[in-house]
C-alpha cells in the first residue's frame, strides 16, 4: 500500500455536532472516521457559530459576517481547504464566500465587523464531498464489514444541493453522492423519490407541526422504498426524522420504527470502528438492526 | 382583497428597494407558480410565494411584509433551483424578513418563529456558539405554550448526553459580539 | 465683439443609409422642425464610417459630430452597428484622453421610425456643443501654418 | 479634365419654396462652385417635363455630373438615374441633394433654410466631382435549386419550384422524405390525419420529374454565391442498391436484431438492422443501420471489409434481387457535385432532449413522455394502433397530466424563447384523448395560452368547454413516483394553492429546439442563427424568407419554432423568392459594393492581408487571393472581394487600416469631398 | 543561460530547422546590445542575453531585409512573445514558420523600463524552446496594470489637451515610431495614401494630432505594449500612454489583452452583442 502524506484539512463542526450538543455522534463519527482514513482533520481555531437560518433569515450582513470570520481563521492558519459537516455551516460559509466576492461593498463591511481580511481562496467541502474527494479508495482499501442485505435510503434535504449555482455540488435533482459511497460500505442503496425534499429544517421547535407533515411524508416514502434505514449527513436531517419519529409515528399513526444513520456511521461500521465509539447508541431509534447487519 | 395603487404607492417603489437591497430583480418574474408549486410549506402560507412576489411586482410592501408566508418559508431553496426565471426567490423571502423587522411589521402569527431566531441569536451573541439547552431555555420562557411539546424529548437528549448544562464561551466571543453591533 | 450674435455650432452626422437616414426624412415627412445646424452625410451603414472620417471632420472645423444608426439587431448588414459601437468604444475615450470634450462627438442608434427622437437628438447635441462654445482647440491648430487641404475647393 | 456639374433645384410645388430661397441656392451655386457650368430651377423636377429638362440639359450642355437638390433620395433617386440613362449619362454621376425633407420641411426660416440648402448642394456637387462610373454587376444564374431537408417544408417548397418548371435537388439525412410531420397523429386546428395528407405529397415529391431526390445524404460543403452555387452532398453508404431495391420486405422480416430502438416511433416501438423508418416511406426502400448490424460489427471487431464477415447474412440471402443483389455491404459513402442557383434551407428542429429536466425525471419514468412520443402512441399506425396506453405497462390512464413549456420561456434550462406550437398541441392531445379514453381526465399545466391563429382560439377553447380538459394555471415544479402513479406537484395561480394530482401518465409539451449540428451547418452556409441556434432572416418583417446570404433562403422550423400552416406558408414564399430568381438569366444588382486595391507590379495591391476585412464581412464575401510570380511563387497573399456577395455595407473599407479597400459610390474620395465641401465659417 | 542560448542556436542552424537566428548582440558600450543576425553555427558566440536586451526583435519580421535571409529562429522576452501572436493571428506570418526562442526575464533596462514594471509574462506565453529558469508568471491586478495613466486621466480636459498639444507640437512626422513598430507592417501607410490625403504627411501642428491619433488607434486591440515607439521617437513623445490607454479600454470593455491567446478572436474584428453602449443615445 502507498504511503500518502495526509492532507491537513480545517475542521469547522458547528454548534450542532459538537461533543454535548444535539447531534454530537455525528462529529465522533466524522472524526473516527478521520483518524482511520481521512485526511487529518484540524480543528479551526476558536470557530463560531455560522448564524445559521436564524442570521441569514433576519440580517443578512450579520450572516454573512459570523460565517466570514471563520473563513478567516481558517485562511490565517493556512488550511487550503475547510470540511464543515454541517450542510447548514457548509452551505452558509459558501454562500457568504460568494457573497463577498461579489460584493465588494458587502466585503469591507464585512472584514470591518469581523477586523480581519478575508481572501476567499478557501474551498468548503461538505461531508461528502469530503469522503469522494479524499476516502473513496481508501474505504475501498479498508473495509472490515460487509453488511448483510442492508437496504439504506440515501436523504440528502436541502443545504447540501441547494441553492446548485452556488453550491455545485451533485445533480439538485437527482443526486447521487451519497449512494455511491452508501455502496462503498457494502449497502444496498434503494432508489426512492424524496431524496431532496425538505424535513422542516429550522422549524423543529417553532413549527413542529410542519415538521411533522414534512417528515411523515420523507419516512414513509423510504419506507415503501423498501428501506431497512435512512442515511443522512446533515444534523438537522437526523434530529427531525430521529427524535421526532415516535411523534410522528403518534400523530400520523403510522409505525416506521426505521434507523437513521448518519453516513459516517456507516463507513465507520464498515471499517469496524465499534458502534458505541461511532455514536450509534446515542440514537433515539433504535440502531441495532444496522449494527447488526455488519456483523 | 382590493389593490389600489395610488401615485405614494408607485413612489415608494418597493421592487427597487428590494432589487437594491438584494440585486434580486422581480421584474423577471413572470408568475408561472414553480415556485408555489414545489414550495412544501406553501400548505400553511396564507400567500403563495408566487404571490408575495406579486406583492413586490406591484408595490404592495405592507402586505408582503406583514405575510405570515416570509416567516414559514423553511430557506430549502427548491423555488430558486427550479425557477425558470432564475429568480432567487428564497433569498427574496430573506430580505422581506429583514425589511418586516425593520419596520415592525413581522406578523404576529408567526411569533414562535421570529423568537426562535432571536432566542439563537442572543445565544450566539453571548456566547460565539450555541448553547442548545440555554436557547432552548429563552426560547421556552419568551414562548411558554410551546414547553409542552417537547416535554419528552428534552430529557431523552439530557440523558443522551445531547444537551450540555455548560454553555460553550468561545475565546472570542468579545469579537462576535462586536459583529453583532457592526450589523445591526 | 460686444454683444454678438448667439454661436451657432457646425455639427457634421455621419448617418447609415436604413435606419437614421430615413427617421431623419420621416421627421420631415411630419414638419417636425429642429435646428439647421447639422450637415448630413450619408453612408450604407455606421459599420462604414471610420474614425478618419471624424478626426477629418474636426479638422475641417465642426464643432459637434454625430454618429448614428441602426439599434443593435436592427442593422440591416446583420452587424455593421456592432462593429461600430466596438470602434467609438475606444476611439471615443482615446479623444478624450486627448483633451477632447467627449460631448462633441455624440453616437445614437435612431430608427427609420424615430423621426422625433431625431428632432431632439439633434436639438440635444446642437444645444450641448453650443454651451461648449466653438471648438476653438483644433480650430486654432488648424489655422497655424498652410492649410494642408489640396483638396480645399472653397475661398 | 474637370466635370461639368449640371445643378437641379427643385421648388416641389411650394414644398420647398416656400422655406428655400431655391432662385438664391441656384445663383450661389453657380457662382461660388467652379465646374457648376449649369444651374436653374424648376417647378416639379420629378414630373416628366422636369425629367426631360435633365434629359435634354445633359445633352445640350453636355453634362458629366449632376446634383439634382429635391426630395430625399428615398423617393427619386432612381427615377432621376433612369432618366440620366436615357441621355447617355453613367446614372451613378447623378446624386440626390435632400434639401426638402431634410431642410425646407423642418427649417421654418428662409434666410436659415436657404443658407443649409446652399452648403448641401455644394457638398453634393463635391461629391458628384468625384463620382467614378460604375456598372450594374451581372450574376450568371444556373437554373436549378436545392433543397435541403425533406420535412414538409423542403417537400412543399420542392413542389413549388418543380412545378414552376425548374430542377430540383433535394437532400435528406434520415432515410426517408417526411421529417416531422410524418409522425404526427392529427393536425390542428382541423384533426385531419396527419398521414393522410402528408403522403400523398411525399410520393408527388417522388414521382416528379424535375425532382432529384436524395436521402441518406447530406451536404458536404457549399460554395460560391447567388445564381451560382457548388454544393457537394454526401450519400452516405446504405449498403442497398436503390436502384435494384424493389422495397419488397423480405430482407428487414429475416433481420434477426430486432430490439431497437424505432427513432420514428420515438423509441416505443422496435425496428430491425435493416429497416425503412415507417412502412409509408419514401423511398421505400431499407438502409442498414451498421451501428447495429451484427454482420456490420462482426466487420469492426475483426477489422475486415463487411462483405467479409460470415456472420449471419440474412437479408443478403433473403434478397430476391438476382443475379446482382439489391444489398451492398461494401458500398461506400458517395461525394455527388451539383451546380444550383439558389438554395432553400428547410433542416427543421429537434424536440427538447430529455433529462434536461431533473425535477419531472429526467427521462427516468417510462410514463412521463413527450409530446412527440404522444402523437406516436395517437397515431392509428403508430405502435399501439392509436391507442392509448402506458408505455410502462400498457394500461390505458384515466388521468394524464399535460405540462406546458417543458424548455419553452425556461431561460434556466437555456431556452428563452416561446415554442409557439405546444398550446396548440396539448388542446389537441387532451382532444385526441379524450376521444379514444372518454372516462378519462386531461389535466393542463399552462402558464399562459397563447393560440394566435386562425380557428385556434376556438380550437383550444373546444378542448375545455366541450371535450372537458381542465386547465390550471401554473407551472409544475416536481413529478415523482409513487406506487404505479406519478405524482405531479402543480400550482394554479388563480386560486393561489397548490395542485396535487395522482396521475396515470404525463406529457411534457417540450420544447421545439434548434438541430443540434445547426451552428456547424450555418457557418458550411455562411448564414447567420440567432441566440438559440435558429437560423435568422434577413429581416424580421421584410425579408423573412432570405437568409442573411444572397440566394439562400429559409423555410420551416429551421428558422424558428412554427407549426405547419405557417411552415407551408413559408416554403411557398421561399419557392417563389427562388423561382423569381431563377426566371432570368442573368441578374443585375447595384454596384455599390467594395473593392480591394490593386496596383501595377512590383506593388500589386496595397493591401497587406491582415484579413481584418475578412473577419468583419458579415456575407463571408472577403477571399484571399495568392498574387504569384511567373515560376508560381506567391509574392504576396491580398484580399479579394466576391462580387457576387458582397452586399455594400463597407464595413470592411472602415476596418482597413491602410485604406486598401473602398466602396464604390461611397469611396474614399466621395466621402473626403463631402466632409471637406462642409461650409464652416 | 547565454551559453544554453548559444547551444540552442548552433543546433538550430546545423540541423537546418532555421535558416538565422534573429538575437541580440553586443553593443558598442557594455550598456547597449544591438539586434544580430546569425546565419553560421561558428557564430552563435555573438548571441548575448541580459539586462539591456531591450528591443523588441519581432519587428525584424516584418522587414524585407531580413526576412530575405530565410526562416528565422526570433529570441524573444515573454512581452515580445506577444507580437509573435498578433502576427499569426494577423495572418502576417505562419506559426510554422518562425522558430520562438523564449528567454524569461525579469525586466530588462537600467534603469528598469516602464513595460517592465507590471509585467505578467516573464515567462514567454509561447514558445518552441524556453531558455532560463521558468518564472511563474504573476497575476497583477488591472487597476496595477494600467496605473502608468491615473495621473494622465486625472488631469482636467483643457489639461490634458494642453498636454497633448505641447507633446504633439514636438512631432516632426519622421515615421520613427511607426517604422519600428512590429504592428505596424502595412505597406503604405495610410498617411501615404494622397489620393485623398487623409493625414497630413507634413510637420504641421495639424496633422499631428490626426497622425498620433491615428497611430495609437490603428494600434488599438494590436498593441502588446513594448514600448518601442516610445523609446525611438526623438522628440520624446510618451507616446505609450496612448497605446496603454486604448489597451486598457480594450480589456476593460471587451476583456480582451493582446497577444496573451491565440484562441481569443481579435478584438477589433469581433464583436459582442452586449459590448458597452452606454455612450450611445
Amino acid at each position: 500500500m502507498q504511503i500518502k502524506e495526509k492532507t491537513r484539512i480545517g475542521y469547522y463542526p458547528g454548534c450542532a455536532i459538537t461533543m454535548g450538543s444535539s447531534s454530537e455522534e455525528y462529529g465522533t463519527s466524522v472524526l473516527r472516521v478521520a483518524e482511520a482514513i481521512g485526511p487529518e482533520l484540524e480543528e479551526i481555531h476558536d470557530w463560531n457559530c455560522c448564524g445559521a437560518s436564524s442570521a441569514h433569515a433576519t440580517n443578512h450582513k450579520l450572516s454573512t459576517a459570523l460565517s466570514i470570520r471563520n473563513i478567516s481563521l481558517a485562511e490565517q492558519s493556512g488550511f487550503k481547504e475547510i470540511l464543515a459537516p454541517c450542510p447548514m455551516c457548509s452551505q452558509r460559509l459558501i454562500i457568504s464566500q460568494k457573497d463577498v466576492a461579489d460584493d465588494e461593498e458587502l466585503k469591507k463591511d464585512v472584514e470591518d465587523a469581523i477586523e480581519m481580511p478575508c481572501n476567499g481562496d478557501v474551498k468548503i467541502l461538505n461531508y461528502l464531498e469530503l469522503i469522494k474527494n479524499y476516502c473513496m479508495d481508501e474505504i475501498a482499501e479498508k473495509r472490515k464489514k460487509t453488511p448483510k442485505d442492508l437496504k439504506i435510503a440515501s436523504y440528502y434535504g436541502c443545504l447540501l444541493l441547494r441553492p446548485p449555482k452556488v453550491l455545485q455540488f451533485d445533480d439538485p435533482e437527482n443526486p447521487t453522492s451519497m449512494e455511491e459511497i452508501v455502496e462503498a460500505t457494502g449497502a444496498i442503496s434503494v432508489d426512492w423519490e424524496l431524496k431532496t425534499n425538505c424535513c422542516g429544517g429550522g422549524f423543529t421547535l417553532s413549527r413542529t407541526d410542519i415538521v411533522l407533515k414534512l417528515t411523515n411524508d420523507i419516512l414513509e416514502c423510504a419506507v415503501d422504498a423498501g428501506a431497512d434505514a435512512i442515511a443522512v449527513a446533515c444534523p438537522m436531517c437526523h434530529a427531525n426524522l430521529d427524535m421526532r419519529q415516535k411523534k410522528i409515528e403518534k400523530e400520523y399513526n403510522r409505525k416506521f420504527n426505521i434507523p437513521i444513520v448518519y453516513i459516517s456511521e456507516l463507513i465507520g461500521l464498515a471499517l469496524d470502528l465499534g458502534p458505541i465509539s461511532l455514536g450509534l447508541n446515542k440514537h433515539f431509534i433504535d440502531t441495532e438492526s444496522v449494527v447488526n447487519a455488519f456483523a | 382583497m382590493k389593490i389600489k395603487i395610488t401615485t405614494k404607492e408607485l413612489k415608494s417603489d418597493f421592487a427597487k428597494e428590494v432589487k437594491d437591497r438584494s440585486g434580486i430583480d422581480v421584474k423577471k418574474c413572470y408568475q408561472c407558480g414553480k415556485c408555489t408549486a414545489g414550495c412544501p410549506v406553501a400548505y400553511e402560507m396564507d400567500y403563495m410565494p408566487n404571490q408575495i412576489i406579486r406583492f413586490v411586482q406591484l408595490g404592495l410592501k405592507r402586505e408582503a411584509l406583514t405575510s405570515r408566508t416570509i416567516w414559514l418559508c423553511a430557506s430549502c431553496i427548491t423555488c430558486t433551483t427550479r425557477c425558470p426565471k432564475e429568480v432567487k426567490i428564497a433569498e427574496l423571502m430573506d430580505v422581506l424578513r429583514e425589511m418586516s423587522l425593520e419596520e415592525g411589521l413581522a406578523n404576529p402569527l408567526e411569533k414562535n418563529i421570529t423568537t426562535f431566531h432571536q432566542a439563537f441569536l442572543n445565544s450566539v451573541k453571548k456566547h460565539g456558539r450555541i448553547s442548545e439547552l440555554w436557547m432552548l431555555n429563552e426560547y421556552k420562557m419568551k414562548r411558554p405554550k410551546t414547553a409542552l411539546q417537547d416535554l419528552i424529548i428534552g430529557p431523552q437528549m439530557l440523558s443522551k448526553g445531547k444537551l450540555s448544562f455548560l454553555p460553550h464561551d468561545i475565546k472570542g466571543k468579545d469579537a462576535v459580539k462586536r459583529i453583532f453591533e457592526k450589523c445591526k | 465683439m460686444a454683444e454678438e450674435t448667439k454661436f451657432e455650432p457646425k455639427i457634421v452626422a455621419f448617418l447609415c443609409n436604413w435606419c437614421t437616414y430615413a427617421g431623419a426624412d420621416l421627421a420631415g415627412t411630419g414638419r417636425n422642425q429642429y435646428q439647421a445646424n447639422v450637415r448630413v452625410i450619408k453612408l450604407p451603414c455606421t459599420g462604414g464610417i471610420d474614425p478618419l472620417f471624424l478626426i477629418k471632420a474636426f479638422e475641417r472645423g465642426a464643432d459637434g459630430i454625430l454618429v448614428s444608426g441602426c439599434h443593435p439587431g436592427d442593422c440591416h448588414y446583420n452587424s455593421g452597428n456592432y462593429h461600430a459601437r466596438r470602434r467609438w468604444n475606444v476611439f471615443r475615450p482615446l479623444l478624450e484622453f486627448c483633451g477632447i470634450n467627449p460631448e462633441r462627438i455624440q453616437f445614437s442608434w435612431i430608427s427609420a421610425a424615430e423621426g422625433g427622437k431625431w428632432v431632439e437628438t439633434i436639438n440635444g447635441v446642437v444645444d450641448t456643443v453650443r454651451a461648449l462654445g466653438p471648438f476653438e482647440g483644433y480650430q486654432k491648430i488648424n489655422t497655424i501654418g498652410p492649410d494642408a487641404s489640396s483638396e480645399s475647393s472653397q475661398t | 479634365m474637370g466635370k461639368k456639374i449640371g445643378v437641379f433645384v427643385c421648388h416641389c410645388g411650394t414644398n420647398i419654396s416656400a422655406t428655400v430661397d431655391v432662385e438664391k441656392v441656384a445663383e450661389e451655386t453657380k457662382k461660388n462652385n467652379p465646374g457648376v457650368s449649369y444651374t436653374t430651377t424648376y417647378k416639379y423636377m420629378c414630373s416628366d417635363p422636369g425629367q426631360k429638362l435633365l434629359r435634354d440639359k445633359i445633352k445640350e450642355e453636355g453634362l458629366t455630373g449632376v446634383v439634382i437638390a429635391a426630395c430625399s433620395p428615398k423617393m427619386h433617386e432612381h427615377t432621376f438615374r433612369n432618366a440620366a440613362i436615357k441621355s447617355g449619362l453613367n446614372p451613378y454621376h447623378v446624386e440626390i441633394s435632400n434639401i426638402r425633407e431634410q431642410c425646407s420641411w423642418v427649417h421654418p426660416d428662409k434666410p436659415v433654410g436657404t443658407e443649409k440648402s446652399t452648403d448641401l448642394v455644394r457638398m453634393m456637387t463635391e461629391k458628384v466631382r468625384k463620382d467614378k462610373s460604375l456598372k450594374p454587376i451581372k450574376v450568371h444564374v444556373t437554373k436549378r435549386a436545392l433543397i435541403i431537408g425533406g420535412g414538409i417544408a423542403g417537400i412543399q417548397a420542392a413542389l413549388d419550384i418543380a412545378d414552376g418548371g425548374h430542377e430540383v435537388i433535394m437532400v435528406e439525412r434520415e432515410a426517408s422524405i417526411g421529417g416531422h410531420m410524418a409522425q404526427l397523429s392529427e393536425t390542428f386546428p382541423t384533426l385531419d390525419c396527419s398521414q393522410c395528407i402528408m403522403t400523398p405529397k411525399m410520393v408527388e415529391a417522388a414521382q416528379h420529374d424535375n425532382i432529384t431526390m436524395h436521402t441518406w445524404s447530406e451536404i458536404e460543403s457549399i460554395t460560391g454565391y447567388l445564381g451560382n452555387f457548388d454544393v457537394k452532398i454526401r450519400k452516405k453508404a446504405r449498403s442497398v442498391d436503390l436502384d435494384l431495391c424493389t422495397g419488397c420486405s423480405s430482407c428487414w422480416q429475416v433481420c434477426p436484431c430486432k430490439k431497437i430502438k424505432s427513432e420514428f416511433d420515438m423509441g416505443l416501438a422496435n425496428r430491425t438492422a435493416i429497416y425503412i423508418p415507417f412502412p409509408q416511406a419514401i423511398p421505400s426502400k431499407p438502409v442498414i443501420d451498421r451501428e447495429n448490424c451484427i454482420l456490420f460489427k462482426d466487420a469492426r471487431k475483426k477489422n475486415i471489409k463487411p462483405n467479409d464477415s460470415k456472420v449471419c447474412r440474412k437479408c443478403i440471402d433473403a434478397c430476391p434481387i438476382a443475379p446482382v443483389k439489391a444489398i451492398d455491404y461494401n458500398q461506400e459513402d458517395e461525394i455527388i457535385d451539383v451546380k444550383v442557383g439558389a438554395i432553400i434551407v428547410a433542416t427543421g428542429f429537434r424536440e427538447l432532449e430529455d433529462g434536461l429536466y431533473g425535477e419531472y425525471g429526467g427521462g427516468k419514468y417510462e410514463d412521463v413522455i413527450t409530446g412527440m412520443q404522444f402523437e406516436r402512441l395517437a397515431s392509428a399506425s403508430g405502435p399501439t394502433d392509436g391507442k392509448i396506453k402506458r408505455p410502462s405497462d400498457g394500461k390505458e390512464p384515466e388521468i394524464v397530466v399535460f405540462i406546458q413549456c417543458v424548455g419553452s420561456r425556461d431561460p434556466s434550462k437555456g431556452c428563452s424563447y416561446c415554442s409557439k406550437t405546444c398550446c396548440m398541441y396539448t388542446a389537441k392531445h387532451t382532444m385526441l384523448y379524450k376521444h379514444k379514453v372518454h372516462h378519462g381526465h386531461a389535466f393542463v399545466f399552462y402558464i399562459d395560452i397563447r393560440c394566435a391563429g386562425k380557428g385556434y382560439e376556438e380550437f383550444s377553447q373546444r378542448a375545455i368547454e366541450e371535450e372537458g380538459a381542465t386547465y390550471l394555471r401554473g407551472r409544475v415544479s416536481r413529478v415523482y413516483k409513487k406506487g404505479d402513479k406519478l405524482i405531479v406537484l402543480g400550482a394554479d395561480t388563480l386560486t393561489g394553492s397548490v395542485v396535487e394530482i395522482e396521475a396515470d401518465m404525463v406529457v411534457l409539451a417540450s420544447a421545439m429546439k434548434a438541430q443540434d449540428d445547426a451552428e456547424q451547418f450555418a457557418q458550411k452556409l455562411s448564414i447567420q442563427y440567432d441566440k438559440d441556434k435558429f437560423f435568422s432572416e434577413m429581416h424580421p418583417k421584410l425579408k423573412p424568407v432570405e437568409s442573411s446570404s444572397a440566394g439562400i433562403f429559409l423555410a420551416g422550423t429551421c428558422q424558428g419554432p412554427k407549426d405547419i400552416p405557417e411552415t407551408v406558408a413559408q416554403a411557398g414564399a421561399a419557392a417563389s423568392k427562388v423561382l423569381a430568381l431563377l426566371s432570368s438569366d442573368e441578374l443585375e444588382r447595384e454596384p455599390v459594393v467594395a473593392r480591394v486595391d490593386r496596383q501595377l507590379p512590383p506593388v500589386f495591391s496595397t493591401c497587406i492581408g491582415c484579413f481584418y476585412c475578412q473577419k468583419v464581412c458579415p456575407y463571408s464575401a472577403i477571399e484571399s487571393e495568392d498574387i504569384k510570380a511567373r515560376d508560381g511563387s506567391v509574392i504576396k497573399t491580398v484580399a479579394r472581394v466576391n462580387e457576387g456577395l458582397c452586399q455594400g455595407c463597407g464595413l470592411c473599407a472602415a476596418t482597413c487600416r491602410s485604406k486598401s479597400i473602398e466602396l464604390d459610390g461611397f469611396n474614399d474620395e466621395q466621402i473626403y469631398a463631402e466632409i471637406n465641401a462642409v461650409e464652416f465659417n | 543561460m547565454i551559453e544554453a542560448l548559444r547551444k540552442k542556436a548552433e543546433e538550430l542552424l546545423r540541423s537546418n530547422t532555421v535558416d538565422v537566428i534573429y538575437g541580440y548582440g553586443e553593443g558598442s558600450t557594455p550598456e547597449r546590445t544591438r539586434p544580430v543576425f546569425i546565419t553560421k553555427p561558428e557564430d552563435v558566440n555573438k548571441l548575448i542575453w541580459n539586462k539591456y536586451c531591450v528591443y523588441n526583435l519581432t519587428t525584424y519580421l516584418k522587414r524585407q531585409e531580413s526576412r530575405k535571409l530565410g526562416k528565422p529562429a526570433i529570441v524573444v522576452k515573454g512581452c515580445d512573445a506577444k507580437t509573435i501572436v498578433v502576427l499569426i493571428k494577423e495572418s502576417q506570418i505562419k506559426r510554422e514558420d518562425v522558430y520562438i526562442l523564449g528567454v524569461t526575464c525579469n525586466g530588462v533596462g537600467e534603469p528598469l523600463a516602464t513595460k517592465c514594471k507590471a509585467c505578467d509574462v516573464n515567462t514567454p506565453r509561447i514558445y518552441d524552446d524556453l531558455i532560463g529558469e521558468k518564472i511563474e508568471n504573476k497575476e497583477i491586478p488591472f487597476d496595477e496594470r494600467y496605473a502608468e495613466l491615473d495621473e494622465y486621466e486625472k488631469l482636467s480636459e483643457k489639461e490634458k489637451w494642453d498636454f497633448w498639444q505641447k507633446q504633439f507640437a514636438k512631432c516632426i512626422k519622421c515615421y520613427a515610431c511607426s517604422s519600428i513598430c512590429p504592428l505596424c507592417f502595412c505597406d503604405r501607410c495610410i498617411v501615404d495614401k494622397n489620393q485623398p490625403q487623409w493625414i497630413d504627411p507634413s510637420a504641421h501642428p495639424r496633422g499631428n494630432l490626426s497622425w498620433n491619433v491615428t497611430r495609437a488607434y490603428h494600434l488599438a486591440g494590436r498593441c502588446i505594449n513594448c514600448e518601442e515607439c516610445q523609446r525611438v521617437c526623438p522628440a520624446d513623445i510618451p507616446l505609450n500612454l496612448l497605446n496603454k490607454k486604448l489597451a486598457k479600454e480594450t480589456e476593460k470593455n471587451f476583456n480582451y489583452r493582446s497577444g496573451y491567446n491565440i484562441d481569443d478572436e481579435l478584438a477589433m474584428a469581433t464583436y459582442k452583442e452586449d459590448d458597452n453602449q452606454d455612450f450611445i443615445k
